[in-house]
């Protein structure tokens, strides 16, 4: 069966077989780009075609049916238009900066794929700080939005760029406790030992009700941190039109809009190596058998499911809830999910110790 | 007691939200109940009300009658304006003058299926029919002359 | 037309040291339609709203000067368009009063009807809107399910699902569809057994409890000084449902409840029109087995013609008192009419409740104060 | 409250006031500056009419005629509050400090009309343009682009 498992080794040899050092190094960088950029492209298209039928099942619509068989080409088409649009700049507004932004929360999105362990053997850069590298990464995403905010000259643009300031530097405290529930349960901050540690069980299994809570709380964070529905302050349609990127049109617009889909993707896999064993396969106890079974499916597919189910689960969020105002909001962290969070991590502490989890 | 309440207010929060999602997620895993008609393509399926207000027209017989004698009825009834009667005198064969129409022009851009003509109209010549795709390029293909070429009014209709 | 900087000066003029002016609308997502709000905020606070009226005004009450009594009701349905069928039922009223025509009851029965059906129709319509206005998508499609069986019946029988026309003075245009029964009463089991999922998605979800509680709230005295009548004033406890006042047609002879609520929040406002629309239900399943046979329209003379003076009769729409005020010298048309619209009084509250609150409290006081906007411009 | 009673009350406040009794409602004729005295006391007074439902006006070539439907929460006795304008100088003084509502429909009826509401606090265009010339619902008013003669 196909897996990806060892062939970053296999071309890494390869390559340093054919080439010196310096020039191996360089075509590794330049093949890493590219499929970088082209999981992008995919997962943009994969995830926005996703969100519209889901969101039009969840409605009770048929949702894109048009173009290509199924309505799958749909994105493709509305990629073309976004490319062909002219991206209009407002006149009063900063260029440079306004041009900037979208950039900017591009490439912070380009950054947290470094550490993502995709499957088995196959993970671009496994920093010994993989955890700490991803929360403060994350948390640059909301320069670019302040910058498209305040760069647009548009008063709309300014208070979603404002609102999304004020969330996501609250929502990352809750987030980040969410997360260091797992370092404290594994020891580690590196993800290929998260994963590893999760080889008898996932967390979410392993670590009783803490973890649970810890699930629980990291989803409702990271939904909030990503902008999304009901936290979708930033953005408001119903009260700042389309908030910070309402001056933003053609490719600019869709950069900002790939962005979100490659957020979402990626605080899903992070929750899904975190509480669901990233690409490790469902173990239960000593049914052999039933391992075995579970072995054979790959690790990319366990990865990807896992994955995939969580971004269903912050569409159906989306698709269901209304939006909280803005200072329900900020409620809702600092009265509710924070002391929540620092009870709950003192529970996994004394757990951990006490070596309670299985 | 306060810690009673805060917890109680979290996990009465969390189920109502977990009922929302029950609700929409049940339809998501229907697709039974989606209700989307794909217009276009069920043309030939598609039942329009047989009362639906679509445009005023003049139904004409085989032998290319129809019942209209120029009363002008529906162009007074009009509130805006968007009938135009337009008579002429036919000689009939034994010598007598008749008025008749020569052209009922009907201008469907004014048209807002109000249906006060085709009760004014006191021999039936004119009704509504479901049609409701006039979309045209050419906004003059808009004005509509009702009466076919070559129509005559029937026989017995004063 | 202004050039860019002056534009600029203008707005930098209006808004004192710290405050922040915006324009909501003619083009917003909130403001279904062509409502022009001029905000003035400070930080997230609004500190007033200034209504701009008018981008679809067509002046009907010049309209109707140069119309006759027969033509002038079918541009009452451009008015309010979500209960143009009791906007036209206002007007009929008004003729028949006036040249004291015999309507049969046949008529009578199927207008209070067919105003119920609009009224949950309309309700519907607002419940889904409502829901979009917080950042709900869902309920809408759900909403509209339901609200497309009542068009449905409406195409059936009136021959139009939004712009009706169906009554004339004196009765009916024409009789009901053999079927209509049969679907109305089909409907009255689809709704009832939908209703529920309303309150599943909206009403108990404690993210709209809390955007809706507590948010813009009007005091009884504040709804009668500023006019406020239908939902609007019964969610602040005042006696205001006309069908209960001074009945017309057949509302003395049906059983149905005033909802009122004394809160007099969003959430009271949003709670009457959801129990309104079972009071409709319940009105409807009076009369729908009952209507009697016989003539659908009144003798009446072929030019209608109201005597010289003044008129006055008031309807019960879905967003509350519409008055018809017509001033006739004796001819085939009106000298002056009027028409008293709900949406233009609730509108002239909004800065009222919204002031001092959240932008997103605004959307949430706007939409439960349902404005329809060519009702405030008409 | 039967209307003899009612037009006893008038009466005692506004001296000068002519009834008319043919409409389904009791007209009450008063002259502009006795308006909003008289108003003023029906809102507090015995009356208590605390609901202004409709306030228009209308034209009647010789002279405008402003209306105000009056009624009450309580007791639901309505009654119609008349004053004879001048064509050429409409002014009468506001009663939105009475009634919150009249606000925006003496806005509407300023400029529809072209009556002058003085003591009103934000008397300004509602629903026209601000430049717009003329009163549309005069009957005078002639817009020769926008008005199409049947």
């Amino acid at each position: 069966m196909f897996s990806l498992e060892g062939i970053t080794t296999n071309v890494q040899d390869w390559l340093f077989m054919k080439f010196n050092p310096t020039l191996a190094l360089a075509i590794e960088c330049v093949i890493v780009i590219l499929l970088a950029i082209s999981l992008f492209a995919i997962l943009g298209l994969v995830l926005v075609l996703m969100e519209r039928k889901v969101a039009a099942h969840i409605q009770i619509r048929l949702g894109p049916n048009r173009v290509g068989p199924g309505g799958m080409f749909q994105t493709v088409a509305d990629t073309l238009k976004l490319i062909m649009k002219e991206g209009l700049v407002p006149d009063m507004a900063d260029k440079f900066l306004f041009n900037l932004a979208p950039f900017v929360v591009m490439m912070v999105g380009m950054l947290l794929l470094a550490p993502i362990a995709f499957a088995k053997n196959f993970q671009i850069w496994d920093i010994n700080i993989g955890v700490l590298y991803i929360s403060s990464v994350s948390s640059l995403s909301v320069i670019g939005i302040l910058m498209a905010g305040w760069a647009s000259n548009n008063k709309y643009s300014l208070l979603g760029a404002m609102r999304s300031g004020a969330q996501i530097v609250s929502y990352e405290l809750s987030a980040g406790f969410a997360v260091l529930t797992i370092v404290v349960l594994t020891g580690s901050l590196q993800l290929s030992e998260i994963v590893n540690a999760q080889q008898n069980g996932w967390w979410i299994f392993k670590g009783h009700i803490p973890a649970v809570i810890a699930f629980v709380l990291y989803i409702i964070a990271v939904t909030a941190e990503t902008n999304r529905a009901p936290f979708d302050l930033a953005e408001a349609e119903s009260e700042l039109t389309a908030g910070f990127h309402t001056e933003y049109s053609g490719m600019r617009f869709a950069l900002f809009f790939l962005a979100e889909y490659i957020n979402i993707f990626i605080v899903c896999a992070i929750g899904a190596t975190l509480f669901f064993g990233g690409w490790m396969p469902l173990h239960i106890g000593n049914w052999e058998a039933f391992n075995h079974i579970m072995d054979y499916i790959p690790s990319s597919v366990w990865f990807m499911g896992k994955t995939f189910f969580l971004i269903f689960l912050i569409m159906w969020f989306r698709w269901t809830f209304p939006r909280l105002r803005v200072d329900q909001l900020l409620n809702l962290e600092w009265k509710y999910l924070l002391p929540i969070s620092l009870f709950n991590l003192l529970l996994v502490a004394v757990i951990a110790i006490l070596g309670w989890h299985f | 007691m306060f810690l009673k309440d805060y917890i109680s207010e979290v996990v009465n929060g969390v189920s109502s939200l977990l009922k929302g999602m029950r609700k929409t997620g049940y339809y998501f895993a229907h697709p039974k109940e989606i209700i989307t008609e794909q217009y276009p393509d069920n043309r030939a399926t598609l039942l329009m009300s047989e009362r639906f207000k679509g445009e005023v027209v003049m139904p004409h017989d085989e032998n290319n009658e129809h019942a209209c004698t120029g009363c002008t009825a529906c162009e007074l009834a009009c509130p805006n304006g968007t009938i135009k009667v337009v008579t002429k005198f036919e000689v009939s064969p034994e010598g007598k003058k008749k008025k008749a129409i020569d052209a009922l022009v009907y201008r469907l851009e004014l048209c807002t299926m109000c249906n006060l003509c085709v009760v004014a109209c006191p021999s039936d010549a004119i009704k509504m029919a479901p049609n409701f795709e006039h979309s045209v390029f050419d906004r003059t293909k808009l004005t509509k002359v009702l009466n076919q070429t070559g129509s005559k009014i029937r026989e017995g209709i004063e | 037309m202004y050039n860019q900087t002056e534009i600029i000066k203008d707005t930098s003029e209006l808004g004192a040291e710290g405050e922040l002016v915006i324009n909501m609308g003619p083009q917003h997502p909130a403001t279904h339609g062509v409502l022009h709000l001029v905000v003035t905020l400070n930080g997230e606070t609004i500190k007033k709203i200034e209504p701009h009226l008018g981008y679809i005004h067509r002046s009907i009450e010049k309209m109707c000067e140069s119309l006759t009594y027969r033509q002038f009701i079918y541009v009452t349905s451009r008015m309010d368009y979500l209960s143009s069928h009791i906007n036209n039922l206002g007007c009929a009223l008004l003729v028949e009063k006036g040249m004291a025509i015999e309507v049969p009851d046949r008529a009578k029965y199927v207008r209070v009807i067919l105003s119920e059906l609009t009224r949950i129709a309309s309700h519907e319509l607002w419940l889904g809107a409502m829901a979009m206005d917080l950042g709900a998508f869902t309920p809408f499609f759900y909403a509209f399910r339901e609200r497309e069986m009542i068009t449905d019946i409406m195409e059936d029988t009136c021959g139009a699902r939004l712009t009706m026309n169906y009554i004339v003075p004196g009765g009916l245009m024409y009789d009901i569809h053999p079927d209509f029964q049969k679907k109305v009463k089909a409907f009255i089991t689809q709704f009832k057994s939908k209703v529920n999922e309303y309150e599943d998605l909206v009403t108990n979800n404690v993210i709209f409890q809390s955007r809706t509680k507590g948010v813009g709230i009007l005091s009884a005295e504040d709804a009668i000084s500023y006019g406020c009548t239908g939902p609007v004033a019964r969610a602040s406890g005042v006696s205001c449902d006309i069908r209960k006042i001074y009945p017309y047609e057949v509302y003395d002879k049906v059983e149905f409840d005033e909802v009122l609520e004394t809160a007099g929040d969003s959430f009271a406002r949003y709670m009457v029109r959801v129990k309104e629309m079972n009071q409709s239900i319940r009105i409807i399943e009076q009369l729908i087995d009952n209507i009697p046979e016989g003539d659908f329209v009144g003798k009446t003379k072929n030019v209608l013609k109201l005597p010289k003076g003044e008129f006055y009769t008031r309807v019960e729409t879905a967003r509350g008192e519409l008055g018809v005020f017509v001033v006739s010298e004796g001819g085939t048309t009106p000298h002056r009419i009027k028409f008293r619209s709900p949406g233009f009084s609730n509108l002239s509250v909004l800065n009222h409740i919204a002031a001092g609150s959240k932008i997103g409290d605004l959307m949430a006081s706007m939409g439960t104060l349902d404005l329809v906007i060519p009702d405030i411009d008409r | 409250m039967t209307n003899e009673e009612i037009k006893e009350y008038i009466s005692s406040i506004a001296p000068a006031a002519t009834f008319d009794e043919t409409g389904e409602w009791l007209n009450v004729l008063l002259e502009p500056a006795q308006l909003k005295p008289a108003m003023a006391a029906l809102r507090t007074g015995m009356m208590q009419m605390n609901y202004l439902f409709c306030l228009t006006c209308i034209d009647f070539k010789t002279h405008l005629t402003m209306v105000y439907h009056l009624s009450a929460t309580t007791h639901r006795q309505s009654i119609v509050i008349k004053s004879n304008l001048n064509r050429e100088q409409a002014v009468i003084e506001t009663v939105c400090d009475i009634w919150r509502t009249a606000e925006f429909l003496e806005r509407e009826v300023f400029e529809m009309f072209g009556v002058d509401f003085t003591n009103h606090p934000d008397l300004r265009k509602l629903i026209l343009e601000e430049d717009f010339k003329g009163y549309p619902l005069r009957k005078d008013f002639e817009d020769p682009i926008n008005m199409i003669k049947l």
